[in-house]
């Protein structure tokens, strides 16, 4: 790092205080200039004056997993002035609140301390305390992008887009702006030796965050009741999906909503709200975190057990129990995998980053649908929360949804007996009927023993015929769901397997490994369950390393379980401490083993 | 085999409804219920009231949890969709259902155990939502399919066959269901058709959740109020101690008489005589014995009672039960309060009805939206 | 860092209470809820009622569940145990502690949605139950831990600040406790000091579960009755765009004065004086202005107010209702109810005070037993 | 089978008409004849009215795991006449109610037909229906001991045993007794060729189930607060441990009682009552079944985290979702070993029969203090519900609770800072105080990011610290728990792994495999974590088999997570129809492989 298009930086302030909104604005300016930047919100589990932190990485060669390493702190906590000056690489700088003497806390002799009197210069130019608070943040913004070089034009379009129609606020806005980058190039040297300069590397990209992105797929896969209750970090992914349905599926004339979303009461009312629609045939979903996981077990069991359509967005978080709401990490594979007691086991789809979530959102519509199961979307705080850049979201307008085997009254007439669980096909997947079909459609379904014809049993062969049943469609499933992303280099002999989020800094210890001269492959899983191909990778591959967030090493546990890879065959790369993963996590442990290797 | 099919024979002279169907057709599979159980009496009342209506088997949806009442979803309406699902949840699993589809009658059965214990909260929040169905809570006092503890709504002094004595006051359903703001709720005995039938009409018509409580006697655990006397059978033949496994074939209580019985269609009762009438909107007591030689004090509404006022209904509730009466009727409605899908605003089309066209914004809009992530 | 310690300084000229303990002894870690918060308020209240009543602070058990309110227990008695569980299930993990250790005071704390969303089963069973605790319910109509969103409480047509209006009626604990049995219930607002103290120190001596529901405003999400009015200072200021996460800091609201304050000790008020007093019971009428400029407007009792009348209360409560007031005060009470400890029959030495020989039946019995298995 | 002391036969009868009594006074004459013997009840999820059978097995050398094979059936329940008679082996016999003509569906030609007019005799010997019915199933009673040599002297003094204080319906019993008895002996050759006679193998036995054995564990262990919801089949623990509670522990003058005993709302406050009591510092437990352990996830993931000692029994049925409530198997061991969403792991006990029950009990109240944390005791149906012939229960009366690290107020004194999750002794337990204590000990616990001094963080390392600790805690829980039970032979090269209640079954298979000259060794687990043993164990022998009932293969799944042994090491031997296991089951698995090996 530590170049032009090649560093990162993070700001330190407190809840509440509106520094939201400008990081907001530094992110997307670069974005407008073309170069590719990514920005990680580090909040505390509270709503108002507590640390928080903002770390914006830039990357021209797009590489924006989070950076391992911070070129310059924007110290406007003094909470946190120790920690943050900390974290500042050698030789970096740090930028603080000149108004008042450097704080003893800040000092450190191998960084460039920057000041710019913020508190200050907003008293001179605003009235109020508000005020002030407020525009201080735009007023560090403004020296920011001074110091990085960031376009004021651009700075001013975007004040411009937001501002438009209040002038008074526009204003005050660019004033504020104005304040600080003249501080900044009055008082410093500007630009810093990293700094930006203008690309063309994000025309055909966006910034978006996860839970948006995967609100949106639900969207287009049809999904037309949603219940949920409120948690960190998944909240925002069914607010995004109320929006877009108001804006998309309201009745212009009549008021008529084509939608209905249940704020329930807790998260087993959603999740029995979800299985009731799928039932009765809507697409349906809710979305929640780890404690709603558990709480959602035994409805997860009954719809593996009676065929029910459901999918659970699963926007993880770091555990055991309420552990830390606003720190990611995937802690709940095993959770998901064999949710419910008794032998139970369900698809999950690990999205690597908001554009996958989309994708894997109407994926999993069409799944639960086509495999009568609750399908689980794990994505993570890291992903749901913060703002990625990816590929635009595009639509295929011949996308018709996969409702999978559902018999009309027609079809009813045409077969002598109907009996919902009789496996037909050979794949597990017995045709249902929908509530309100007439006709031989009606049947019972229930989460006690029965049989074929949905008939209540208590007779061993039955309940074998239909657990192995479902037995068949979970091997089935293994054939719908996507096929792990696999990058090789000729020549590798190391394998790095990975899930989810961790995408992005496993990629990027591939090419920082490579410059170190050892080549390694990677493969990132998509989905559960496996295919054999997973097996194949890492049985291919002399040393495997198996990358992933969370204590114990869950994705590992369930490749030993469901395709039989030995144990001692994967070394385990775990980070588990909340934050994203960095790729220096990876590189570390794999050009320092074998000493390196963790237990 | 919860279930068992019946045979099915035609009988031709059997009166039709208006869709030309017989009350056969509203039946279900043979009950596997204890000879006796009030339950069946609440299945028979369910039937009628259905077919009376003429409710399309197809368009009804039978939701219910888990226990012996759960159960009875199965001994109606065969030719409806079912949904057994797990303990206590049933009000969310129907509230889904009817989200999904609102041409669906849903008509949920439920136990005290289902309803009051794991399920009060979702019994609670289903109200509030005021869910579009009908609720049927056949109250027993006790947990019948896990073999007879108590359950929430157990009177005090109840005592159970091992002489264990309750001593936690009971959970009245219908005064919960009113504090949480209940736009519907009735009151009922398994074994009076002549009030149940009525109410259960009334309450699938309504717009909105529909709570009807029904004191169901459970013939083999529950002691009732007879509490302090031994179980009659046992009295009069001393066995008890080769029964543990034993229990006797009773006849289901039935009600008759016209008394508290036939109704002005909205459940109340209609030829009430002064029989002690302590307060305004008190119709008959009817003292009805139980199997184990208890009784219940039920007292109907007569029809000076208004049922729209709710501070009024509560207060005539606790009245009877700070007599030891329980009451009955069509307790309390509120027609102009707003549904789930009222509130919703719900288009009229069923949501499974709507193609993908209709729900899919379409390639173009996305292109534009993602203006909005630059 | 939810609880930040507070630097203990020695103030040799604080009062002490019986015990010699002074009000900071009382006191806990620093609050890290947003300046001005309801909840604060009552972190005060309590502080003074358990000085007051001179607890011994190591005899009382903290008890929450998840949510801005449940990080209260934190925020005072720093030298007692405190729990704080998972979200909604503060009452089961309370009746377990009461149980274990008759011998702890025992203080929970909750949220309307921890108490009236996902956890009113609980609530409802712990009151049923009448566990020995005070059950203190900081009631703001929102979710604050996860950003605003409607709770169970919420009044209809209050509005989110994204502009989302609530339009499904609200649960009122008081109402919903009376009609499960509660009984202790009383009501108070944050902000006022003088009533609140004295209906905490009645609760925490009350003989079983004694809920008080005190109105707590959030003055970052809760737009209360204020709904159809834009946030106060929003409209001062005209800033929306930037303030996605812009919380102003705010004065906590007091009531001051004598009005409704000044109580004898039941949290009666005492010096009602005649204000549009419409019923029987009805005492002053108290309109606080909130952050956000909208009101709520609190009834309190006056001295000819029955509070032991479960029906009365349950009127007076609506009756406000009905006018969009709030009924506050001591609400009902009965002291001749048994308490949880009363019908399990508890020996009077806490569960975990017993010895291992009190406990265990030793090596003769079992012998003895082993006979009934041959 | 079949010959003296070494049969089985099964009665067919309907629910709800008094036959369990008979079937327990059948068992228990064979018991006090001296006699090993064991009864299976196999019941539906009903009160009334449906079929229910009772089978019982007599073998002289002590197999008591359920009969592979049916000498004989008696046939009293219509609607099971086809079932029932088809299970009879061949040359085998059936004995059915001839008050009527043979109906159709019972006959068999290779096998011999015996008729007793049952209910014919009741007619003429009894009046009213109810008495008809009832000692109906005391005359089948009385011509069963004719016909396998039951002592009418043990059934006389049992029947006196029971009415004694009953005249009029001692002298019914009497007289029903003897008139089965004489119309069996006058109608048929008696006795049959398989019979009983009288042995000496019973008198340090005893006849019991295994929730009165783990009640009875609970009570002298010193556990004062349980707490439950009913479900089938543990709530006879619960009614068993309240039983005993009220025997031993009431104050004959005060009444007052040294135990609480909350029937919850649910099964989540059944688990939050039991850890609050946990925390407050009483011996708390609480049992439930599959659908329960679901619902309790969350707070087991509470405990987990926050170090909070409790117990819970888990008292295992047929899966997934209420699946079929009255069958048994053991297909909750992945949710009890990983319960709840994040990184957790739970102590396990599989007790085999009721004796260990027993133990187990005592056993996981001292690991929940020593360990502070959740311990489970995983039973199952048939241990839970069924009657078994087990060793006398003794007690050590030196025996005094370990109560692990409790620090009291006078602890409290001599140290200077009270951390309540610093790890002092490398063993990953730290010293607990609890509520009421004063002076230094208050702390405040939470399921929130916490570090060493129980304070709130969303520190990495705090964190991490934290969860490490607990992992490092799960590691010293193996060094604690009970060790496996080694059966081996000289020259064995098959190992045969299993765990729980299919002990009986596994130990018959040792013991036929041999007489078919194939040697094996028999491990039995007893707890998770496993030691290392269980991995030498395994990977000593050539080829091993992992014997448990349930569909997926959990035990093995365990194995591999937690030892790393290879799936392909070991072979799964899996039933799951939901009924005792046999040891025909594993004899055939094994003698039948590599053929036989399942998938
Ligand atoms: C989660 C869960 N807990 C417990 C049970 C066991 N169980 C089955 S039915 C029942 C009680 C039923 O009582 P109620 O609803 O009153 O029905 P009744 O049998 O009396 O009609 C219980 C506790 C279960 N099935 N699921
Ligand atoms: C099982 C579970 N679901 C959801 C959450 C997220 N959550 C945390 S606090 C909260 C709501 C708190 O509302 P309330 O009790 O009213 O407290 P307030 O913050 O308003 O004081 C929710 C939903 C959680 N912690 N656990
Ligand atoms: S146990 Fe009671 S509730 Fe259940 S079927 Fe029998 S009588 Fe009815
Ligand atoms: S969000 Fe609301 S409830 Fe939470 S601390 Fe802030 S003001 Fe209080
Ligand atoms: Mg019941
Ligand atoms: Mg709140």
């Amino acid at each position: 790092m530590n170049g032009v298009n090649d560093f990162a930086f993070k700001i330190g302030t407190v809840n509440g205080t509106g520094s939201a909104s400008a990081n907001g604005l530094l992110m997307r300016s670069i974005f407008r200039m073309g170069i590719p930047v990514t920005g990680k919100n580090l909040f505390p589990s509270n709503i108002q004056g507590l640390p928080t932190w903002y770390e914006i990485r830039v990357n021209a060669d797009g590489h924006l997993a989070r950076a391992a390493e911070i070129d310059m702190a924007v110290a406007l906590n003094p909470a946190t002035y120790a920690k943050d000056v900390a974290e500042i690489r050698p030789d970096g700088y740090l930028l603080y609140d000149s108004s008042w003497p450097l704080p003893q806390a800040l000092n450190r002799e191998d960084i460039t301390i920057l000041g710019v009197p913020f508190g200050r210069l907003c008293v001179e130019a605003f009235t109020g305390d508000r005020e002030r608070t407020l525009l201080r943040n735009i007023v560090y913004t403004g020296a920011l992008a001074a110091l990085i070089g960031i376009d004021m034009e651009v700075i001013d379009s975007l004040l411009n887009e937001t501002f438009g129609k209040k002038p008074k606020l526009l204003d005050a806005n660019h004033k504020a702006i104005r304040i600080g980058y003249d501080a900044a190039v009055e008082l410093l040297d500007c630009p810093l030796p990293f700094r930006l300069e203008p690309m063309d590397a994000t025309s055909d990209s966006i910034l978006i965050d996860g839970n948006t992105a995967a609100a949106l797929g639900a969207l287009y896969a049809g999904a037309t009741v949603g219940a949920w209750y409120p948690i960190t970090p998944s909240t925002s992914l069914m607010e995004a999906f109320t929006a877009f349905c108001h804006k998309y599926r309201v009745d212009e004339e009549t008021g008529e909503r084509k939608f209905a979303i249940l704020q329930a009461e807790d998260e087993l009312a959603a999740a029995g709200i979800t299985i009731g629609a799928g039932w009765a045939g809507a697409r349906a979903f809710t979305n929640t975190s780890g404690p709603g996981i558990s709480l959602m077990q035994e409805f997860l069991g009954l719809a593996y057990y009676a065929d029910i359509p459901s999918v659970f967005f699963n926007i993880q978080r770091c555990g055991p129990s309420t552990g830390m709401p606003t720190r990611t990490q995937q802690p709940d594979i095993l959770s998901m995998a064999y949710a419910s007691h008794g032998d139970t086991k369900h698809p999950i789809l690990f999205p690597a980053d908001p554009g996958e979530a989309f994708e894997m959102a109407v994926q999993a519509f069409d799944l639960a649908d086509q495999l009568q199961t609750p399908i689980f979307v794990a994505s993570d705080l890291d992903i749901g929360m913060n703002d990625w850049m990816v590929k635009r979201l595009t639509w295929d307008d011949s996308y018709t949804p996969n409702r999978g085997k559902v018999l009309t009254a027609e079809d009813l007439e045409k077969i002598e007996r109907f009996s919902r669980y009789r496996d037909v096909d050979g794949d597990g997947v017995a045709a249902r009927t929908l509530p309100g079909v007439g006709g031989k459609g009606a049947y019972f379904v229930r989460g006690s023993g029965h049989d074929q014809h949905a008939d209540y049993t208590e007779d061993s062969a039955a309940y074998c015929e239909l657990v192995d049943r479902l037995r068949r469609k979970f091997s089935h499933a293994a054939t719908l769901v996507p096929e792990p992303l696999v990058l090789t280099q000729e020549g590798a002999e190391i394998g790095l397997v990975t899930i989810g989020g961790c995408d992005l800094a496993v990629r990027e210890a591939q090419a920082l490994l490579r410059e170190q001269g050892i080549l390694v492959d990677v493969m990132r899983i998509k989905a559960f369950p496996f295919q054999e191909e997973v097996k194949e990778f890492i049985e291919s591959h002399e040393t495997s390393y198996v990358i992933e967030q969370n204590r114990d090493g869950q994705l590992r546990s369930l490749l030993m379980i469901e395709l039989g890879i030995p144990k001692d065959s994967m070394i385990p790369i775990l980070d588990y401490g909340g934050m994203p993963l960095t790729a220096r996590v990876v590189v570390e442990a794999v050009a320092g083993a074998p000493a390196g290797v963790p237990a | 085999m919860t279930s068992i099919a019946k045979p099915v024979v035609a009988h031709p002279r059997l009166k039709t409804n208006a869709l030309g169907l017989t009350l056969r057709d509203y039946e279900g599979g043979m009950s596997t219920l204890c000879a006796g159980c009030g339950h069946d009496s609440v299945t028979a009342a369910i039937v009628q009231a259905t077919w009376e209506l003429g409710i399309e088997p197809h368009r009804a949806a039978k939701m219910s949890g888990i226990g012996c009442s759960s159960k009875t979803t199965a001994y109606f309406l065969k030719q409806s969709h079912g949904f057994n699902s797990v303990h206590g949840r049933m009000p969310s699993v129907s509230s889904g259902a009817a989200a999904a589809n609102r041409g669906l009658s849903v008509i949920g059965i439920s136990g005290d155990g289902d309803s009051l214990s794991i399920g009060l909260g979702q019994l609670s929040h289903a109200i509030r939502r005021n869910v579009n169905m009908i609720y049927i809570l056949e109250n027993n006092g006790v947990y019948g399919l896990t073999k007879g503890q108590f359950s929430a709504s157990a009177d005090i002094g109840s005592k159970l066959k091992k002489g264990e004595v309750n001593e936690q006051p009971p959970i009245d359903p219908v005064l919960l269901a009113l504090s949480v703001g209940a736009t519907f709720v009735g009151r009922s005995f398994s074994g009076d058709k002549r009030q149940l039938v009525p109410i259960i009409k009334a309450a699938i018509s309504h717009r909105g959740l529909a709570l009807v409580d029904v004191i169901s006697p459970c013939v083999t655990f529950n002691n009732h109020e007879g509490s302090t006397k031994s179980y009659k059978y046992t009295r009069d033949h001393d066995v008890e101690a080769v029964e543990a496994d034993y229990i006797p074939v009773c006849e289901p209580i039935e009600i008759t008489g016209l008394s508290n019985g036939s109704s002005n269609g909205n459940g109340h009762a209609t030829n009430g005589h002064a029989d002690g009438r302590p307060a305004n909107g008190d119709g008959d007591l009817r003292v009805v014995q139980l199997h184990d030689g208890g009784t219940v004090r039920l007292r109907s509404t007569d029809p000076s009672y208004d049922p729209t006022d709710r501070a009024n209904a509560y207060q005539h509730i606790s009245g009877c039960q700070s007599r030891g009466e329980i009451a009955t009727g069509l307790l309390f409605v509120d027609e102009s309060s707003r549904s789930m899908h009222d509130v919703l605003k719900t288009t009229s089309t069923p949501l499974v009805d709507l193609g993908h066209e209709d729900l899919c914004p379409g390639s173009a809009a996305l292109e534009k939206l993602m203006g909005r992530f630059c």
